[in-house]
C-alpha cells in the first residue's frame, strides 16, 4: 500500500503558517509535545510517548564470542522496526524502508559511536565470552518525530536494563547467576545522548522543533542533533535539500542541549521512582498500570498530560555554562546530509546576556530574527582543530 | 441472543425486534452493521444478524443500523467525499478517498467540461465529489456535478486545510442535533466541507483562525452534544484573547 | 475497564484500552495479569497483485516478539492468528483488498498467545470491520501434579534473550499447555493449540474449564463495546 | 476432460457433497478411512538415518545428517535437532517457487512441537562432552508429492528416520580437545515415545473426513491435527475455521487413537 499523497492544500497551509510562526497543532515553533515514559515489568522494557507518537523499546542480552577487532568489549546492536502498526503504508521485512534505515543508522551513531555504553564492563573473559546487548525498538504509532521518541526510549531502556551477574572461576569457566542468587547488574552508561529533531522550513531559515508527521512531509530538511546533558554533541545529521547556515545549526544545537538536559533529568527522575518502587517490592504492574490509569494518551488533541516537559527555558544555558566540560574534538559542518561522526562539540553561551536570551527561541524561528539577533554566542571547540575555533554570531 | 434497539450489540446477535412490529409494515431496511445469511446453511438464516460492534439504532419506520466506530472509509453510493488527486491519465483523475483503492473521476464529470475544455486540476489538489458507483468488485467512481449537470457545491477545494478524523466525527458534525457548526458560525465566518470518508476541510480569512477551528472540531469527537457550547466558548476566548 | 477475580483457579485481571493508536484503523492494548499485548488492524487496504483474492480479503498477520528477530515460532503464531481472523471477519465483504493485522508482545507472564488473540479481537472490533462473532482465547496450564490452572501467571525462563535457536514453544513451567479459542455465538471451540503431553480426560476437562471461563472474556468484550459506544 | 472431471472443476463443493452424502469419498474410501501407508526405512545409504513414507500418493522422504557442534551456553548438555522440510513447486503447484516458503517454516515449527511435546527424544542423549561437543541432527525432509495430509506423512517420516538413526561412537578428549570418531561402533538413539499425527477435516460442518486429499483440503471448513502417543495426546491443533461439537471432537480423538495403534504395529514390524 502506498502512502496517501500529500495534498497541495496541506502543504501550502503548513508552509504559510510556519512563516507566521503558527503550527497546525497550536504549538510554538520551538515547543515540544508532551513526553511520557512507562516502564514494564521486565527490566529494560519501556514505552515512550511523544504526543501521539508511541514507541516500545526492549533491551535484551546474550553471551557470545567478541569481535576479533575488540576482544575485550561487549557489543550493542540496535534494531528499529516500523511495521503497519506504526502507519498503514509501512511494511515489515526486507527491503527495509529508507526512513527505517535512517533512524537505525542515526541511533547507532548516537548510542554506539558516542560510546555512551561502557562496553568493556560487558566483557567476561577477553577473546572468549562477552555480553551482547540488543535494543529492539518497535514503533507503535508514527505521528512524526519517531527519531527523538526512539532515542529517548532506547536510552531509558538501556538505563533501566540489568543483566545477570557473572563470576569467573579463573580457568576460563564462569557461572551465570540467576536473579535469585545474586542481584542483577545495571549497564554502565557514561552519558545519556538525546536526539533532538528540527524540521527546516523557508530555505533552511526556520527550524521547527519536534515536527509532526505532516510537518515532516512538508519540510525541506530535517536536522537531528544528539546532545548529552554535558552539552556534548554526539551525532548530527541533516537530511533533505536545504541550504542551512552554520548560525542556525549553532542556535539549534544550543536549544537541543537545553532540551536534552531536561529530558535526561526527566528520565533519571522516572528511573529513580521506578527503582524506589521496586526496592519496596512493588513490582510495577507494568503497562497494565498505565492503562488502568488511562495514562496512555489516546489522541494527540486530548489534553492528557503525563509528565510535561516545558519548552526549554533559555535561562538554564547561562548557568549551565559553568559546569559544561571542555571537550577536545573537532567539529565539521558541511552542508547537505552532514554527518559528524562520533565527535563531540561543546556548545556554551556567554553569561552576561542571559536575560535577553529568554526571548531567543521564539526569535530564531521567525524570519525577522535573521536580521537582528541580539545575542552574541561563542562556540568553544578544540584548539588543535584546523577548523574555525570560535564563531561569533552577528 | 437477541439485540435490543438502543442497547449495545455485538456481532453474532440476531435482530428479533421486527417480530413485534405491527403487521402492516413487513418491510425492514437493514443498514450498516446488519446482514442476512452471513452463515450459509444456518438454521437461523431468516433472522438478520449483527456484524458490527456498537449501539443498535432504529429509525422510523423500520430502518435498523448499528452505530459503530470506524476510521477507514468503505465507498457507498451518493456519499459526498473529499479526495486527493493522485494521478492523471488520459480520461480520468485517480482520486484517493481513504478507501481501499483509488476512485476514478472522469474529466467530463465537471460542470461545462468537454473533451476540449478540461478542468484545471493538478496532482495533489483536493476535490469534493459524490460517489456514483460503489461496488466491492469495482473501482469506485466519482463525479463533481449533480444530476442536472450543475456544479452545486462540488468541485475543487482551494487553500484551507484538510485533516483526517474518524468517520463518526464527520457524522457527528453533520448531525442536526450537533449545534457545533451553527454555534461556530455565530462566532466567526468560515468555510467548512465535511467528506463522509473521514476528511474535513476548513478555511477562513486567517491561518490562526483555521488552526483553532480544526482544533475545536477535533475536540468535538469526545464532547457530548450538550457541551458543544463550552468548546465553542473556548474557541471564541482563544480567538479573541478576551475571556 | 477491569474485571478482577480472586486467584483461585480464576482468570487474571483483564484491562484494555481501545483506539490507542491514531494511525491504525483499529487498535487495542490488553493486559491479562502480567501479560500484555498490543494489536493494530488496518483495512480494507489496497492489496498487492501477488496476494489478490477475487472473492475475499487477503489477511496478513504480523506477530512480533518483544525482543530479537521473529523466527519460525512467530510464523507459527501468525498462522494461527491469521486463520482465526479469517474465521471471525467476514472477509467475503471486502474482495480484492487486504486486511493487515499486527500484534506486538509487550510483557510475557504466561498465556501470551491467548492474550495476543484477544488483543487482535479487540482491535478488529475497534476497526469497524464486519465480524461473524467475537473470539475469546484462554490459556490453561497443566502442572506436574496434574492440576489444571486456568490462565496462570508465571515468568517464563530466559525471556530476555534474543537467541535464534529453534525452541519448542512449550514453557518450562507446565508439563502441558492449552490455548483454546471459542466463538461468541455458540460458545463452541474454533481453535486450539497445545503443548506437552496429557491424557484425553485432562484435555476434556481443560476444555470444559476454559469454556466456562470464556464467558468472562465475552462479558468483558461487551463491557468494552458499551464503554466505547458511549465515549466515542 | 471427462464429464466427471468437468463437474469437479466447475463445482468442487457440490461434487464432494454428492459423494459424502452417501458416506463415500471420490477415491472410494469411507469417510474415516485412511489411504494405504507404505513405510521404507534406510532408503538413503549416505545418511545416518532415513525413511520414505507414502500415504496414497503423498510422499515424503527424510534423511538425517549428523554433525558435531558446540552446544548453546544456556543449555550446555543438549544437542540439537533441526527439522527442515522443503515444500516446493515440485510437489504441488500451490507452493511458491522461490525462497524459503512460509508454509515450510510453519511446518518446521509444527514438526518440532510434535517431536518435543511427546518427549520423544531426550536432547541430553545427543551430548558427547558437556558444554563442548554435541550432535546436531539435521533432519531434511523433502515432499515429493503433496496430495494432502503432508504433516502426517512428514512427522511419520521424521520419527521413522530418527528410529533408524545410527550414530558412530565419538570420543572427545577434554584436555587435548581431540575428537575421535569410531565408525565401527554404531548406536541408535532411544526414542521414549512415538507420536503419531493424524489430520482430519470437516466438510460442510457435518462431515468428518480422515486423511484428506489435497482436493478435499482446499474446500475444507477446518483442519484438526491430533498427535497421540501411548494413548495420551501430545498435540492438538485447530487453527480456526468452523467450530466442532465436542462429540465430534471426541470421535476424532478416538479415530486418532486407532490410527496410532495401526502405525505403531507397522513400525514394530519394520524394526523388529
Amino acid at each position: 500500500m502506498r502512502e496517501t499523497i500529500l495534498s497541495n492544500n496541506e502543504k501550502s497551509f503548513v508552509e504559510k503558517s510556519i512563516l507566521e510562526g503558527l503550527r497546525v497543532d497550536k504549538r510554538n515553533l520551538n515547543e515540544f509535545r508532551n513526553l511520557g515514559l512507562f516502564f514494564g515489568q521486565d527490566v529494560g522494557s519501556v514505552i515512550c510517548t511523544l504526543g501521539a507518537t508511541k514507541v516500545f523499546a526492549q533491551v535484551s542480552c546474550e553471551l557470545s564470542s567478541p569481535r576479533t577487532s575488540r576482544p575485550n568489549e561487549g557489543t550493542i546492536f540496535i534494531n528499529v522496526e516500523m511495521g503497519p502498526m506504526a502507519a498503514p503504508h509501512l511494511e515489515v521485512g526486507f527491503p527495509l524502508s529508507d526512513s527505517c534505515i535512517q533512524i537505525n543508522r542515526i541511533l547507532e551513531r548516537t548510542l554506539r559511536e558516542s560510546r555512551c555504553v561502557d562496553l568493556e564492563s560487558l566483557c567476561i573473559i577477553a577473546e572468549e565470552k562477552v555480553w551482547n546487548l540488543r535494543v529492539d525498538i518497535a514503533v507503535l504509532n508514527h505521528e512524526g518525530n519517531v527519531m527523538d521518541c526512539s532515542c529517548i526510549a532506547a536510552v531509558a531502556a538501556l538505563a533501566h536494563f540489568k543483566r545477570p551477574d557473572v563470576t569467573t572461576t579463573g580457568d576460563g569457566e564462569f557461572i551465570i547467576h540467576s536473579p535469585a542468587e545474586k542481584d542483577l547488574v545495571p549497564i554502565v552508561l557514561h552519558h545519556y545522548p538525546i536526539c533532538v529533531t528540527y524540521a527546516l522550513f523557508d530555505d533552511g531559515k526556520i527550524p521547527v522543533a519536534d515536527p509532526t508527521a505532516l510537518e515532516e512531509r512538508v519540510s525541506e530538511a530535517s536536522l537531528v542533533l544528539a546532545v548529552n546533558s554535558y552539552k556534548e554533541l554526539c551525532c548530527m545529521n541533516l537530511t533533505g535539500v536545504s541550504l542551512t547556515s552554520p548560525h542556525l545549526i549553532l542556535r539549534c544545537s544550543e536549544m537541543a542541549a537545553e532540551r536534552s538536559r531536561r529530558i535526561v533529568e526527566f528520565i533519571k527522575s522516572i528511573l529513580e521512582e521506578d527503582e524506589a518502587q521496586r526496592a519496596k517490592g512493588n513490582l510495577p504492574k507494568g503497562f497494565a498500570e498505565s492503562i488502568a490509569l488511562s495514562n496512555l494518551p489516546s489522541n494527540f488533541h486530548n489534553e492528557e498530560i503525563v509528565e510535561k516537559i516545558e519548552q526549554p527555558e533559555i535561562v538554564g544555558i547561562a548557568e549551565s555554562s559553568s559546569h559544561g566540560e571542555t571537550s577536545d574534538d573537532e567539529v565539521k559542518i558541511i552542508d547537505d546530509n552532514t554527518v559528524t561522526s562520533g565527535k563531540w562539540i561543546e556548545v556554551t553561551s556567554e553569561d552576561e546576556d542571559s536575560s535577553s536570551d529568554e526571548e531567543m527561541p521564539e526569535q530564531t524561528n521567525t524570519r525577522t530574527s535573521q536580521d537582528a539577533p541580539k545575542t552574541e554566542k561563542k562556540l568553544h571547540s578544540n584548539e588543535s582543530s584546523e577548523e574555525e575555533k570560535t564563531i561569533v554570531l552577528k | 441472543m437477541a439485540a435490543c434497539v438502543g442497547n449495545s450489540c455485538i456481532p453474532g446477535e440476531t435482530l428479533q425486534e421486527e417480530r413485534q412490529e405491527s403487521s402492516d409494515i413487513r418491510k425492514v431496511v437493514l443498514g450498516d452493521g446488519l446482514r442476512c445469511n452471513i452463515v450459509a446453511s444456518s438454521e437461523e438464516h431468516s433472522l438478520p444478524v449483527i456484524t458490527k460492534n456498537g449501539i443498535l439504532r432504529r429509525r422510523k419506520p423500520n430502518i435498523y443500523y448499528v452505530d459503530s466506530y470506524q476510521k477507514r472509509y468503505i465507498p457507498s453510493k451518493n456519499d459526498s467525499v473529499i479526495g486527493i488527486v493522485t494521478t492523471k491519465t488520459l480520461d480520468f483523475f485517480w482520486v484517493d478517498i481513504n478507501a481501499s483503492e483509488p476512485a476514478a473521476l472522469s474529466y467530463l464529470a465537471f460542470e461545462g467540461a468537454t473533451k476540449k475544455n478540461r478542468p484545471e486540476i493538478n496532482v495533489g489538489d483536493l476535490v469534493f465529489c459524490k460517489v456514483v458507483l460503489a461496488h466491492p468488485d469495482l473501482e469506485p467512481e466519482l463525479v463533481c456535478v449533480d444530476s442536472t449537470g450543475k456544479k452545486g457545491n462540488l468541485g475543487q477545494l482551494n487553500d484551507g486545510i484538510m485533516f483526517s478524523c474518524s468517520i463518526n466525527l464527520v457524522r457527528k458534525v453533520l448531525n442536526e442535533k450537533c449545534r457545533l457548526l451553527h454555534l461556530l458560525s455565530k462566532e466567526t465566518p468560515f468555510e467548512l466541507v465535511a467528506g463522509i470518508n473521514g476528511r474535513i476541510w476548513v478555511n477562513s480569512n486567517s491561518l490562526r483562525k483555521t488552526i483553532l477551528l480544526r482544533d475545536t472540531i477535533l475536540k468535538a469527537e469526545h464532547t457530548p452534544y450538550e457541551e458543544m457550547s463550552n468548546i465553542v466558548n473556548d474557541f471564541a476566548t482563544e480567538l479573541t484573547g478576551i475571556p | 475497564m477491569e474485571i478482577d477475580e480472586d486467584r483461585n483457579n480464576k482468570m487474571r485481571a483483564i484491562a484494555s484500552e481501545l483506539n490507542i493508536l491514531t494511525r491504525s484503523d483499529g487498535s487495542a492494548i490488553i493486559t491479562q495479569g502480567g501479560s500484555c499485548c498490543i494489536a493494530s488492524v488496518n483495512g480494507p487496504l489496497e492489496v498487492s497483485p501477488a496476494n489478490i483474492d477475487m472473492n475475499k480479503a487477503y489477511v496478513e498477520v504480523i506477530y512480533r516478539p518483544k525482543c530479537g528477530l521473529p523466527g519460525v515460532n512467530e510464523r507459527y503464531k501468525e498462522k494461527i492468528v491469521k486463520s482465526l481472523c479469517e474465521t471471525c471477519i467476514i472477509t467475503q465483504l471486502y474482495p480484492r483488498t487486504q486486511i493487515t493485522v499486527q500484534a506486538q508482545e509487550m510483557d510475557d507472564h504466561g498465556g501470551l498467545l491467548a492474550c495476543a488473540i484477544n488483543a487482535v479481537n479487540l482491535a478488529i472490533m475497534n476497526s469497524g470491520l464486519e465480524m461473524k462473532f467475537h473470539m475469546a482465547a484462554i490459556h490453561c496450564g497443566l502442572d506436574s501434579d496434574d492440576n489444571l490452572n486456568i490462565d496462570p501467571e508465571y515468568v517464563p525462563k530466559a525471556n530476555l534473550t534474543f537467541s535464534r535457536i529453534q525452541r519448542s514453544s512449550r514453557s518450562q513451567n507446565f508439563k502441558g499447555n492449552f490455548t483454546f479459542v471459542f466463538d461468541s455465538t455458540k460458545k463452541s471451540l474454533i481453535g486450539v493449540n497445545t503443548d506437552g503431553k496429557f491424557t484425553i480426560q485432562q484435555y476434556n476437562e481443560a476444555q470444559k474449564l476454559c469454556k466456562d471461563a470464556s464467558r468472562k472474556i465475552f462479558d468483558f468484550y461487551r463491557e468494552m463495546v458499551k464503554k466505547y459506544a458511549t465515549v466515542l | 476432460m471427462s464429464q466427471e472431471e468437468l463437474y469437479k472443476t466447475i463445482n468442487p463443493v457440490k461434487y464432494l457433497r454428492n459423494f459424502v452424502e452417501k458416506s463415500l469419498r471420490p477415491d472410494g474410501r469411507d469417510l474415516l478411512e485412511f489411504r494405504p501407508t507404505i513405510i521404507n526405512k534406510d532408503s538413503i545409504a549416505t545418511a545416518e538415518g532415513s525413511a520414505i513414507i507414502k500415504l496414497g500418493t503423498t510422499t515424503v522422504i527424510c534423511g538425517i545428517k549428523a554433525e558435531l557442534a558446540e552446544p548453546d551456553s544456556s543449555e550446555p548438555s543438549n544437542g540439537f535437532i533441526v527439522p527442515n522440510i522443503e515444500l516446493t513447486k515440485l510437489c504441488s503447484p500451490k507452493y511458491r517457487a522461490i525462497g524459503v516458503s512460509l508454509d515450510s517454516q510453519i511446518m518446521n515449527q509444527t514438526l518440532y512441537n510434535i517431536l518435543f511435546n511427546s518427549g520423544c527424544v531426550d536432547l541430553t542423549e545427543l551430548c558427547i562432552a558437556k558444554g563442548k561437543l554435541v550432535w546436531v541432527l539435521y533432519c531434511d525432509l523433502v515432499c515429493l508429492d503433496d496430495d494432502g495430509s503432508v504433516l502426517d506423512v512428514a512427522s511419520l517420516a521424521l520419527i521413522t528416520a530418527l528410529k533408524s538413526l545410527k550414530l558412530p561412537k565419538v570420543n572427545y578428549d577434554l584436555d587435548t580437545k581431540v575428537i575421535k570418531v569410531d565408525d565401527t561402533i554404531k548406536k541408535g538413539i532411544n526414542l521414549k515415545a512415538l507420536p503419531v499425527t493424524t489430520t482430519f477435516i470437516t466438510f460442510e460442518q457435518k462431515y468428518l473426513l480422515a486423511d484428506p486429499t489435497s482436493d478435499e483440503e482446499s474446500i475444507a471448513d477446518t483442519f484438526v491435527t491430533i498427535a497421540t502417543c501411548d494413548g495420551q495426546l501430545s498435540y492438538i491443533y485447530q487453527p480456526g475455521g468452523n467450530s466442532l461439537a465436542s462429540e465430534q471432537f471426541e470421535s476424532l480423538i478416538k479415530q486418532a487413537g486407532k490410527r496410532e495403534k495401526y502405525i505403531i504395529s507397522l513400525l514394530e514390524n519394520i524394526f523388529e
